[in-house]
């Protein structure tokens, strides 16, 4: 050995370490600067009134009277009610749903995933605009049609608690769907065939056996839903006042939106209950799963074949058209309706293209096409790529990066959009510097990119679980360093699960309409908020057909994507590389 | 207590069949072994069995009850038939501990807390998890995981337990302990016993009975014994672990004795014929690699034979040897024990050989169901043990 | 660049735009202006209201006349406008030329936020009227009243005033935007105003309305949509604008208005003027645009208002302002306004 | 070509330490096998080895580079260290073909295209494999995988292999095949190899060189035969497959023989002592149940016993009994290749059985490094072969 050899090995082992810590730092800063930081601006605008550029004083009178004001109270027991209901609908309904897609004979089961997926593209605004088509009290077409059979006037008020329920929980059971179906399909089926063994019943089987097995897919899930609930915002705008009924969401863009001056104090103070709300549910989700771990218990896999139902199959695959039809078809009929007709809702005036024709020469509308696809492009990558990094992180490392960078990606999980949205704006007041950035695409990019967080790294999780460290490992000893190693092969082999996570992150940013209110320039319009403009200015018809338009657009770009996906697939095929499809959003 | 018969199963998957006609008689009490390669079928035999798979055709009856008949459109479901499985992932519940996952089956069965609580004790004593009850199954060693999935299917007191391969991800000591234990609890309860396994040594040791298949088809049936000395074929000679199974044609028959020229030598080894050989005829001669011994009577003949030792492979109390005979590469094992250290034979040394002719077979070609097997298990000319 | 020849060279213009109505000083500053704004390249006028869209009628006319300028319209909430507004002026990212809205602008009550203007348009001696040092400027009134669904009601049995609502015919029937927000909530605070009509309706009369049942449509501005739409028989406290807009499209709607006994109201249209708004120039032009002759025909026939010049036409078919029993216009202090908008708050949670 | 020494490595995990200073040198060209039960250390050992770990104290030379010395903060991380490892999940990459996965160190190494094909080419045929270039890894068996893996891993010549329980997923045949593999690729490309196992046979077929771990520590090393015959501990008897082990006293030593009598009973058993004993001190006798024959001929004394047959398990080419002796219960070996059908000893029987003395061992109790261990030892009293 000669002294210098050592020395070098030396120098570079210390070069190796001061560059780790500098990036790692780097990267600690960075996300203490885009999670961490803005979110503290909540607490302090619970004490503080008015804008952070404005000269008030710390106050806690906006906290006191959060806490005593009646509508608070209301405001959580509402909230907390939709949230138990509806999560606990959607989410069983995922979970059976689920189960019938993974591990069933059911006929029709094929088709859950594809129309679950589709069910996807309906933003919560189109939805609720269907449906109060198809269902207000006084001439809804349901209602309509109910009255040509003889049913009661009236017989579905969507503009009610079971309607609100409904359209939340159906709303959000596709989601629930996809997020449980990977733990399904994984699942040992084996632990079924031990129950049946056992002389259990099929029932008995799902209720002691199939559902509590894949107990952390199901609370995960839920915790998610329950967070989703709790942010939903659309429809309970749009027919909470007309039932009376007041949610966090709401409430909040009440006081800063209604109240003139807006009044940020009680927002944040509302703000904070949630957040401290949904830090509960977290914890309770942890404390359940602790000291217990499912990972499969086997080396081999035991065969994944379906189960096979008696007649009952055909009461599943009935629920699958009756949610098919209530979820997606029917919303889907009355959007397109509305959408040629020249008064949302007004039948006799008859219909006609008129309002596909104003979108498409109104350059302002089509416009607004181009802004969102660049939006979503953009921002589902940016979205996945960070979720990406950030669960690598998590998954890779331990102690306090672990610890930190976990927490620090939670964070949007607890914060609805227009919060977040309201968070960023005091964050980049209070520094002068970053007030540049007020106004700009950038900042609404970034915003909705972080919004989209929650969704995106469930996928990133999903996809890096399956990646054996070892494999990383075995790069290292071939020689390669870690960006090779991360190159090559870590981004390669979650490509696939990279590209479904883009396009749904892409999805989600296309529906989100929090973040645009508060955030958008005024001369950049995403369509979500083109939509809403309209529903607002009373021409919810042109909102439908804007709605058609981008529905048309992204079945284009799915089909595309499909197609191109087949052939990279039959080419793999050829090549004999196994290919993971997009139902890997799932897990 | 529970006596099955089968006749005429058959399984296919989509159109490919899985099972060819089974014909099975399992006496109660019994401790059967299906044996055989990755594959053949033994699963799907057993699913069928157990009433998780419906078989395309075949009547199968259990303690006198008919489960299956596809003629008659009788099919009772796995829930309704009273059995137990060990399933070779275990498929222990995750969410449930020790006890739990072993008093599931009587809470269905509706025993009473009192005497479930006691039946449940008695189970985990009789697999020495005493104390393990409150136990997260997540939190056991995989052995132990074995062993609650053995008293979770026992645990009812089925009449009729199948085990999956319930072995197979066992480290040897292991399993040779829970081996013991299957069997012992088997006399114990006096239950009738359906096991899969590809190892023969298992099947060996455990069972009344072993059933060898091949492709769906059953190749032969018989106790361990006959089985290991006595292979029909040379299908079953090979899983039974003769690691030499040579081609030749029959020279001579004397008694159930036959002599057969190894083809492409000059080679001639006896064998008991284990099935009618004519002269003439296409036969193989196969023997373990114990039952050739280094011969220094210096005599010739039939059974006798020199070679070049090409390889040794130390092996603690034996050692093995690849030894070149007129051409022919042959498997032989030496127990050190009879040896001095120096007279272990070396790569280079010349070697005479005689081989038993009392424990080495001749098989009949006729008896080779499987075709096209022979060509296929140049693969498998060196065996471990 | 140079400003597209107008049709006609007139006495009113001395250089390339002729200015209906306008005198040849006034002229010849709306020249200066609009030169000025198309030198600097700042062309776009942001505009920032609850209903900005429903203006756009009346911006068309404008742009046709200066045809190198061009809006956008942006609709907020009035508490969003300020944010914004407030924001913009913290951060000096200034975007919003120009606060375009109903009676409560407070963006005008702060100092920093909006900028006197000075309007040098109008007929000769007018100034229009002012608040907040200047700062907000009054330019025209919009009128609130009834629609009813013609399909379904017959002219003769739809309500007339506020009276008839109370009938238990009309019990569930009525829909209404959000009685805290937007105009309503300064209809029932004219009624029960002591300087307003308290002895002819009072807080009695809120009690018994609310009573009703009264359906809310969100946004308000939908409620002619769903009266339209055969929803509800009738809608209340509707802006004339938005029943136009939908009755345009072929709607059978009717509107009400004035309203027999009383209770008419009439929200003040007022703007104020961003200061550093980016297309200043452009801004102080529209601003004394209004005014003009041109600009207030234009407040009349598309948007639907009564201008505010002495001269001013009303919308088609409407009496003069003078003949209408008014409530008082709204008053912008928040702190006068506190205790009815509580009570009206209490009243109408259901 | 590459030598390796390791001097007081440590590693702690959290508080726990894993390894507890381990030393260590291995030769160039060495086929060193780390053997040891689950948990005891083996792959942190081999990760550390392998810069995939980071030492928390200790130094690695390799090929006399320093490539850990926590003292003076030195670490050369595993892309830097030349070195290859063989997964025991094989950690191929699924998104190459064969040959891509093959030729990745080779492209790391920026190795010409023309060069690595041919490399490429090379190992795959070393492997067996040619003709699967293009087949995507998924698309093959386990062992072909495995053989991918094992090719990857030699590819690009390092100098030191490290294996990583490389067998554990394969059946007995293919395992045999495979180790046969990989010890032959071993002296083909003189490479040092360090292998991990937990299976006593395989460590002791492949292997120059066993070194016994447990918790953390070395607890013996020598080569293959030296541990099978003369373990120097209970600990490293029973993972070498003494099936009887008994606690005594010494009461009489004879140069390097000593004879115990066994704790409880009458019995005296002789052996060789594998460390120095005196008269009266604790120690173990050890012997395999091969070493215990039937013993006719009548003479009493040390080593020689009488017991009654309590189990017969028929294994083939021998059973193995249980014997009971003066309330012992022994594990008894016989084959039947001695003995009559009519001869093979029945439950009930009594037998006169001898002790092989040149065979069995005498363990000092001061070799037992591990604390403990004898109590825990009663659950290892049967072993498999
Ligand atoms: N669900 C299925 N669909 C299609 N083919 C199947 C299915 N299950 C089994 N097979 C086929 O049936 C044959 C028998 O399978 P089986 O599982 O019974 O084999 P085995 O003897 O248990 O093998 P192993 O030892 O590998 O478990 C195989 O060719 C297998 O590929
Ligand atoms: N990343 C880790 N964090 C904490 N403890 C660990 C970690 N890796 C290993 N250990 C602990 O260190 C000890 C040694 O582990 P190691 O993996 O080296 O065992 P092994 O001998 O390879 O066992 P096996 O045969 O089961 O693979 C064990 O007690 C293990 O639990
Ligand atoms: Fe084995
Ligand atoms: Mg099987
Ligand atoms: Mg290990």
């Amino acid at each position: 050995m000669t002294a210098t050899d050592f020395e070098r090995d030396q120098r570079a082992s210390l070069r190796r370490s001061i560059t780790s810590k500098v990036l790692w730092g780097l990267f600690i800063a960075v996300l203490a600067l885009i999670f961490i930081y803005p979110v503290t601006m909540i607490i302090l605008g619970t004490f503080r009134d008015g804008l952070p550029t404005s000269p008030a004083p710390f106050t806690l009178q906006g906290f006191v009277d959060a806490f005593t004001s009646e509508m608070t109270w209301t405001t959580l027991s509402h909230s907390s009610i939709l949230v138990v209901v509806c999560g606990a609908i959607a989410v069983s309904g995922g979970a059976m749903f689920a189960w019938v897609g993974a591990n069933t004979n059911v006929p029709g089961r094929k088709w859950l995933t594809p129309l679950m997926v589709i069910n996807l593209f309906i933003p919560p605004l189109f939805h609720t605009m269907g449906w109060l088509m198809l269902g207000n009290k006084q001439n809804g077409l349901l209602n309509q049609l109910g009255q040509l059979i003889g049913l009661p006037e009236g017989f579905i008020n969507i503009q009610s608690w079971p309607g609100l329920i409904m359209l939340l929980s159906l709303g959000y059971m596709p989601f629930a769907y996809l997020l449980m179906l990977g733990a399904f399909k994984n699942r040992d089926q084996a632990l079924d065939e031990a129950a049946s063994i056992s002389g259990a019943s099929t029932m008995r089987t799902f209720f002691t056996i199939t559902l509590p097995s894949v107990g952390p897919a199901i609370t995960g899930a839920a915790l998610l839903i329950a967070v989703l609930v709790f942010q939903a915002f659309d429809s309970p705008q749009m027919i909470g006042r007309q039932a009376g009924i007041y949610v966090f969401s709401t409430q909040i863009y009440r006081y800063v939106r209604d109240s003139v001056p807006a009044e940020y104090t009680r927002a944040f103070a509302l703000a904070l209950i949630l957040i401290i709300l949904v830090l509960v549910l977290f914890l309770v989700q942890r404390s359940l799963l602790r000291g217990r771990s499912f990972t499969t218990l086997t080396g081999k896999t035991s065969r994944r074949e379906p189960q096979e139902l008696g007649p009952v199959r055909w009461v599943f695959t009935a629920l699958i058209a009756i949610f098919m039809l209530l979820n997606l078809v029917l919303p889907l009929i009355a959007m397109i309706i509305g959408s040629m007709q020249k008064i949302y809702g007004v039948m006799n005036l008859g219909l006609s293209f008129d309002n596909y024709v104003t979108i498409l020469s109104d350059p302002k509308l089509s416009a607004t096409l181009t802004t969102t696809a660049q939006l979503a492009i953009l921002g589902g990558f940016g979205s996945m790529a960070v979720a990406l990094l950030t669960t690598y992180v998590v998954a890779r490392r331990g102690g306090f990066l672990k610890a930190y960078t976990s927490f620090a990606v939670w964070i949007p999980w607890a914060l609805p959009g227009l919060v977040l949205a309201l968070a960023y704006m005091f964050a980049i007041l209070y520094i002068p510097a970053f007030r540049p950035l007020y106004g700009t695409a950038a900042l609404m990019t970034i915003v909705l990119i972080v919004a989209t967080i929650p969704v995106s790294s469930r996928i990133a999780e999903g996809a890096l679980a399956q990646l054996s460290p070892e494999l990383e490992e075995a790069g290292a000893i071939s020689g390669a360093g870690r960006m090779r190693v991360l190159v090559s092969i870590v981004l390669r082999l979650v490509l696939p699960s990279f590209l479904a996570g883009w396009f749904l992150a892409a999805l989600f940013i296309i529906g989100n309409l929090a973040v645009p209110l508060l955030l958008a320039p005024p001369k950049v319009t995403p369509v979500s908020m083109a939509a809403y403009e309209l529903f607002l200015s009373g021409e919810m018809s042109t909102g439908a057909a804007l709605f058609m338009i981008i529905l048309a657009a992204a079945t284009v770009v799915v089909l595309v994507g499909a197609l191109a996906f087949k052939v990279f697939a039959r080419w793999q095929a050829k090549r004999g590389h196994a290919t993971t499809s997009l139902s890997h959003i799932a897990s | 207590m529970t006596e099955v018969l089968v006749s005429g199963l058959t399984k296919q998957y989509g159109g490919k069949s899985a099972l060819h006609g089974i014909d099975l008689k399992i006496a109660s009490g019994e401790f059967v072994t299906l044996l055989g390669p990755s594959g053949c079928g033994k699963t799907t035999t057993l699913r069928c069995l157990a009433g998780l798979e419906r078989p395309t055709t075949g009547r199968i009856t259990m303690a006198d009850r008919v489960v299956v008949d596809t003629d008659k459109k009788v099919f009772v479901p796995a829930d309704k038939r009273k059995v137990g499985m060990v399933f070779q992932s275990y498929a222990l519940w995750p969410h449930l501990s020790v006890a739990e996952n072993v008093a599931y089956p009587l809470k269905v069965a509706r025993l009473g807390s009192q005497d479930r609580q006691s039946r449940v004790q008695e189970m985990l004593q009789a697999v020495g998890l005493a104390g393990y009850e409150k136990r997260p199954v997540t939190a056991l060693s995989g052995g132990q995981q074995q062993r609650v999935a053995l008293a979770r299917a026992m645990a009812a007191r089925p009449g009729i337990i199948f085990y999956d391969e319930p072995l197979s991800n066992l480290d040897s000591k292991l399993r040779y302990q829970m081996g013991q234990q299957v069997r012992a609890l088997h006399n114990q309860f006096e239950t009738t016993s359906v096991y899969v396994t590809h190892d023969q040594e298992e099947a060996i040791t455990l069972s009344d009975r072993i059933i060898v298949m091949s492709e769906g088809n059953i190749v032969q049936d018989g106790a361990p014994a006959d089985l290991y000395d006595r292979p029909k074929s040379a299908y079953v000679a090979d899983f039974m672990g003769f690691q030499n199974i040579l081609p030749g044609t029959v020279e001579a028959v004397n008694g159930n004795v036959a002599d057969i020229r190894v083809d492409g030598t000059s080679l001639v080894l006896s064998g008991v014929a284990t099935s009618a050989v004519q002269v003439g005829e296409r036969a193989d001669v196969a023997f373990r690699a114990a039952h050739a011994r280094i011969d220094e009577s210096g005599l010739t003949g039939a059974g006798r034979l020199e070679g070049v030792v090409e390889r040794t492979t130390y092996l603690g109390s034996a050692v093995n040897l690849l030894v070149r005979a007129d051409g022919l590469p042959l498997r032989v094992r030496v127990e050190t024990s009879d040896l001095a250290p120096e007279q272990i034979p070396a790569a280079g040394d010349t070697l005479r050989l005689a081989v038993n002719p009392a424990r080495a077979v001749v098989l009949s070609h006729k008896e080779a169901a499987v075709d096209g097997y022979l060509t296929t298990m140049t693969d498998a000319i060196v065996s471990p043990r | 660049s140079t400003p597209a020849a107008p049709d006609e060279p007139d006495a009113g213009s001395s250089t390339g735009i002729e200015i209906p109505g306008a005198t040849e000083d006034q002229a010849a500053k709306f020249n200066e202006l609009y030169e000025a704004a198309v030198e600097s390249g700042n062309t776009d006028i942001v505009f920032y209201g609850p209903s900005a869209t429903t203006s756009t009628a009346l911006l068309k006319v404008f742009t046709d006349r200066f045809p190198e300028l061009s809006v956008t319209l942006k609709d907020m909430a009035d508490a969003q406008i300020l944010t914004t507004m407030q924001t913009e002026a913290a951060t000096g990212q200034r975007v919003g030329d120009l606060w375009w809205g109903g009676d409560s602008i407070q963006a005008a009550m702060e100092a920093d936020i909006c900028t006197p203007v000075d309007v040098f348009s109008g007929p000769d001696g007018f100034t229009p009227p002012t608040a907040q040092d200047d700062r907000l400027i009054y330019f025209a009134y919009r009128m609130f009243g009834f629609v009813y669904n013609s399909d379904n009601v017959k002219a003769a049995d739809a309500p007339k005033g506020w009276n008839d609502l109370l009938d238990s015919e009309w019990k569930g029937q009525i829909a209404m935007g959000d009685p805290n927000a937007g105009a309503l909530r300064h209809i029932f605070t004219g009624m029960m105003r002591p300087d307003g009509h308290a002895e002819q309706f009072g807080e009695a009369y809120v009690e018994k309305l609310a009573a009703q049942d009264i359906q809310y449509v969100d946004p308000e501005r939908n409620v002619s949509a769903e009266v339209a739409s055969g929803r509800f028989p009738v809608g209340a406290g509707v802006f004339y604008g938005y029943y136009l807009a939908q009755k345009e499209k072929g709607a059978p709607l009717e509107f009400v208005f004035p309203l027999e006994g009383g209770g008419n109201f009439l929200s003040r249209s007022s703007l104020c003027v961003a200061k550093d708004g980016p297309a200043a120039d452009a801004t102080e032009l529209f601003v004394n645009w209004i005014f003009t002759e041109e600009g207030q025909q234009a407040l009349a026939e598309k948007d639907f208002s009564y201008g505010n010049t002495p001269t001013a036409p009303g919308p088609e078919g409407m009496d003069s302002l003078d003949k209408i029993d008014k409530l008082p216009f709204a008053n912008p202090d928040p702190d006068f306004n506190k205790p009815y908008f509580e009570f009206i708050e209490k009243t109408f949670t259901k």
